[in-house]
């Protein structure tokens, strides 16, 4: 694979919080359709690279490329950027004043320019294939964790946009609604959507990752397919690591 | 025996009575006053008090005697009592030079200041056709007149001469237009509480009495105006 | 300032006691208040019709004009308050420190002084020659403006910061998620607020009397001054001002009521 | 009032906006306002000392005036404020009752209104013949006393009512617990508010200017009477008003951070 | 046992919340140094009786006498019967504004007029019985959760009181703590104390108590030795409760 196919170019990146060293000389290149899954400790820097590919955070150092464009660059409109770039947050974060149809509308209607239709008739679909039509008309704090996730999917893909991030998307969900949300997110890959995935959920890294990525203490320690990391993982922090998860 | 007489004065009214910049309140009837002072055994006690109340602070008795400019009216009689006239005056109009106000019937849709219970405001209320804002201090309404908020400002004469001549700033833009005429002289006194204190409104009267016939009245009179 | 650096931040406001629920005793004092005011003036009125019933025919205009003033002002304030909160929390140094700035003088000089300075002031450009009612409306929205800032300030600090990552993650930019996703869930959190200054900016425009503004208390004391009536005169206006900012409290309260309950969302 | 019954209550004091450390904006800003005010003050001296530093001159008797006035308010304010705020906590109905009444009158009536009204109607009891100052430092203190109350209520509100509970199960009565338990551990949260409603009356005691008492901003227009120079008092007045604010809001920052960081207990 | 001879007498008492029965006709009396352990689930009126027995709740009906004295005569004074009762609380109260010495001498002084020095000694004392005399001068937010308790129980009882009212004194501490707090509590059973605990604390029952109450809304619904409840309890309701907390 040429670095230039890479529809995700990670290259050089440091990220300071201070004197902490969030993100330490980050490489990584991530192909169109490809499932990248990000594991490592708590304050490894998981979130900071995740929010560091959509410019929630601000690199200090390197380049970050995105389908060829540099998103710290000024030139490029880093709000059209992130258009192609859809973002799943632990705290589902679904507008809690407008309704779960509403939610799904209003980024295509304003920033698309679509029409009423042809948004609600997007968003109908969505809600279809996240499983939760029922609810267009209703508030999210109506809904329970699972389906709020699933409606944060769905607004994300409302987009269409050609990678999908995810931040620990199960995390705050209770047990039995972890299943529905991972359900939703293995049929996304396999319908071929670029993922990048900071989960502990290692049943997912195994059914869809293409490749998981170990990071502590801001670098990426270990790289390899998920049998790599079930069976044979290299370094002893990762040992560890693995030791407490699984 | 000296007798000691409190009296309230609202000293924003130059140049019958004011603060000068040494802060003491000073004009025509401190000195007058004080002339008094010199001819009895009165011992005057000026205190500086807000136009707006100083019949109140009469009434409860917060002092003895207004000398602030009041113009003896039949309406103030029924409430207070006032010692002999100690001066003369008439209503002055202020208005912007070329504003072409020049009599009361100019005053017509007019928007008129005065200070708030003096007798220009008492008088220009009553004219047709004008309306009437009131002000704390008749320096506020001179600055409004100057701002262009307002037409014309009513006071005193020797008031409105004052601001309007005097003052660099002012002389430039205003000027005292016209008299206003009433059938009656008016005339200023000194107000005491109705029924109160008869034998220091004997005192005051006597005082003033002396200063008149000493001639000493026309040597002040002819200072300030 | 809505600071959440103490444990406990007790603020008194400048408006009226608004008369919440959970408050027993402010809900009786309201109704004893609203109904002996109520009361009173009418008690006054049948007693001493000559003194009270002359005074309060005297007030209906004054009364028109507070509330012109009022309800100026508090939308010029709001317009200001909106700009000075983005403002205060903007990231960039210059309009940052522009917005504190206006707040921390505008807070710093007495609002009577700020009047005559700002009305004063105003009159003596030429282009401001303005009447006295647009100066007092002026000057007290930018007055209010300061404290309205502060309003929209805490508002919008108190939207989950997540709100804005997801708006942002959409492609929306900084204008789109503030007008689109931060204010309009903040108005919940703003609304009692902006009640309680409205109230706060009704007491307060009574200031605008010693700028010959002819509001309530204008009219009370031209009405004394001309009968000598004060005590009678001051009764009445501070009757008029308690019924006028009891009955707006208890709209504020039943607003609060409302929006805890409100299940929209 | 500090009601918990929102998730998030915003409450914009009347008093300055306290430069806390943590906002940094309002921490530039007091800088810029402060040195400002001070720069702008001797600038305007050195240029036309005719008339500026005539007013200069002309105020300080003025500033006296204005804190005695603050400082004898609020002594009286926190003495009625403590019974308010211990009457409108207090479980004895009519105590109750009459406390949160007079919150509510007080705070529904323009402070100008009752400055007015008290000063002469006072006045008309003849054993109440006093001269301005006292009249408008009681004035002054009954209004803000009813504000102090609802600080005092809030202090007492915040401490845990195991507190309480603890001192009633070792045999000490309610007014010891009060005294010795209660408000001991209050003043920590009622010091800040406290001197925001300082600075507060501080800024509304130029009110007092109206009836005549010889305060800075009654200085300053009196110098404006005679001079005609509006323009010139009421920038120095509004200048001398920012740095006396701007110097109190500061303490007041610092001694919030003194009792956030202050390790005692 | 004579009705008379009990030092705490609770005759069918009833408090009502609202609508809700918290105590339910309650009967009970305790004799001088006996050892009271009241057990049940939550809400089961545990805390309101205890709290009852000290006047901090008001019954609505019935009588509590105290060493002869119904406390809710008016013509008793309460704050007296109070020197008379101990009270140590779940979330110890302690004084932040004074420090731990501070605590013990306040009242003694303040209430028995104690001088300065025999306050201070009793409170030293004490402090040395509790095991924390070196924590004198300390302000009670430096001290561990369970310093803190035994601070509580020490400022109770230099009041040198009658009877002490435990309501879940462990109940708050981090498991390390427990111990040290029950150490005290056992001591102070050993010499003699009057005591009704609120506990779930079975070891501490099985140790100390002479009498073992279970109370379910509001109800007492089974009294006897801890052996009995440990053997043989009576009740379903009891077996159940027995069995989730042991
Ligand atoms: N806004 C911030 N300001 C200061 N430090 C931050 C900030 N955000 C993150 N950090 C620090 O950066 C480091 C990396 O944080 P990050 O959130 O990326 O970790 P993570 O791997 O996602 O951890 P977790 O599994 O807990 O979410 C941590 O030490 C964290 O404390
Ligand atoms: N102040 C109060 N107001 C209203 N209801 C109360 C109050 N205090 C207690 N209750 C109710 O009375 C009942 C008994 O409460 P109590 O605290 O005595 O139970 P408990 O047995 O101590 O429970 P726990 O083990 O949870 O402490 C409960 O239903 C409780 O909700
Ligand atoms: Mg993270
Ligand atoms: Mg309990």
């Amino acid at each position: 694979m040429k670095a230039t196919d890479a529809i995700i170019q990670i290259k050089d990146v440091y990220k300071y919080f201070g004197n902490l060293c969030a993100l330490d000389d980050i490489n990584l290149d991530i192909s169109p359709g490809e499932k990248v899954v990000v594991i490592g400790p708590s304050g490894s820097g998981k979130s900071t690279m995740l929010r560091s590919i959509n410019r929630l955070e601000e690199i200090d150092k390197g380049h970050i490329i995105i389908d060829g464009k540099d998103i710290n660059d000024r030139d490029n409109d880093i709000n059209a950027i992130r258009q192609e770039l859809g973002m799943v947050f632990q705290s589902f974060n679904l507008f809690p004043h407008k309704t779960v149809l509403g939610n799904l509308m209003m980024a295509p209607m304003k920033l698309k320019k679509l029409s009423k239709n042809e948004a609600e008739k997007i968003a109908m679909e969505l809600l279809h294939k996240v499983g939760i039509s029922d609810k267009a008309h209703v508030y999210p704090k109506m809904l329970s964790g699972g389906q709020q996730q699933r409606v944060a999917i769905a607004r994300a893909l409302a987009m269409n946009p050609k990678i999908m991030l995810f931040d620990e998307p199960t995390s705050a969900l209770d047990p039995e609604m972890i299943g529905e949300v991972l359900d939703v997110m293995v049929n996304l890959a396999k319908e071929g959507m670029t993922m990048v995935c900071v989960t502990h959920e290692m049943g997912f890294a195994r059914e869809v990752a293409d490749k998981v990525i170990f990071m502590d203490k801001g670098k990426i320690i270990e790289t390899g397919t998920p049998e790599h990391f079930f069976s044979a993982p290299e370094h002893d922090r990762t040992k560890l690591f693995l030791s407490q998860i699984l | 025996s000296q007798t000691n007489i409190t009296v309230a004065s609202d000293a924003t009214w130059p140049p019958m009575e004011y603060v000068n910049k040494d802060k003491t309140i000073t004009g025509f009837a401190p000195e007058l006053l004080a002339a008094m002072e010199k001819v009895s055994d009165i011992k005057f006690d000026i205190r500086n008090t807000a136009w707006d109340g100083i019949f109140a602070g009469l009434a409860a008795g917060k002092y003895d005697m207004i000398a602030s400019s009041v113009s003896i009216t039949d309406v103030r009689k029924k409430v207070m009592t006032f010692s002999d006239p100690y001066f003369e005056v008439k209503q002055g109009v202020i208005a912007k030079k070329g504003a072409n106000i020049k009599s009361k019937a100019d005053l017509a849709g007019k928007k008129a200041g005065a200070q708030i219970g003096t007798t220009g405001f008492l008088v220009t209320r009553k004219i047709k056709g004008v309306t009437m804002k009131s002000y704390d201090e008749i320096g506020l309404a001179v600055e409004d007149l100057y701002n262009g908020r307002i037409d014309v400002v009513v006071c005193d004469d020797a008031v409105a001469a004052d601001y309007a001549l005097t003052n660099e700033q002012y002389s430039k833009d205003l000027s005292l237009a016209f008299l206003l005429k009433s059938d009656t002289p008016e005339y200023l006194g000194f107000a005491f509480k109705k029924g109160a204190s008869q034998d220091k409104l004997k005192l005051v009267n006597d005082a003033l009495k002396k200063v008149k016939e000493s001639g000493e009245y026309d040597r002040i009179f002819n200072k300030w105006f | 300032m809505a600071d959440k650096s103490h444990p406990i931040n007790i603020e008194v406001g400048d408006g009226a006691a608004i008369p919440v629920k959970k408050d027993k005793g402010l809900v009786n004092a309201w109704s004893i208040s609203f109904f002996g005011a109520i009361g009173c003036i009418i008690y006054l009125c049948l007693v001493d019709p000559d003194m009270y019933w002359e005074v309060l025919k005297f007030l209906p205009d004054g009364i028109l004009v507070t509330f012109q003033v009022t309800i100026a002002s508090i939308f010029l304030s709001l317009i200001i308050g909106l700009f000075t909160g983005l403002g205060r929390i903007s990231d960039n140094k210059i309009i940052n420190t522009v917005a504190s700035t206006y707040v921390e003088i505008v807070r710093g000089i007495p609002l009577l002084v700020q009047l005559f300075y700002i009305y004063y002031a105003l009159g003596r450009f030429e282009f401001l020659q303005i009447s006295e009612l647009p100066s007092a409306i002026i000057a007290m929205g930018i007055c209010y403006g300061a404290y309205m800032g502060e309003v929209f300030r805490a508002g919008i600090a108190s939207i989950d910061k997540g709100q804005g990552e997801a708006a942002r993650s959409l492609g929306f930019n900084k204008t789109q998620t503030m007008f689109m996703v931060i204010l309009p869930q903040s108005w919940k959190t703003i609304l009692p607020p902006v009640g309680n200054e409205f109230i706060a900016l009704l007491k307060d425009s009574s200031l605008v009397s010693i700028l010959a503004v002819a509001d309530i208390l204008r009219r009370g004391r031209e009405f004394a001054s001309v009968t000598f009536s004060y005590f009678e005169a001051y009764t009445m206006v501070a009757l008029v001002y308690l019924v006028i900012t009891l009955i707006l409290s208890k709209a504020v309260s039943k607003m609060e009521e409302r929006l805890n309950y409100y299940e929209g969302y």
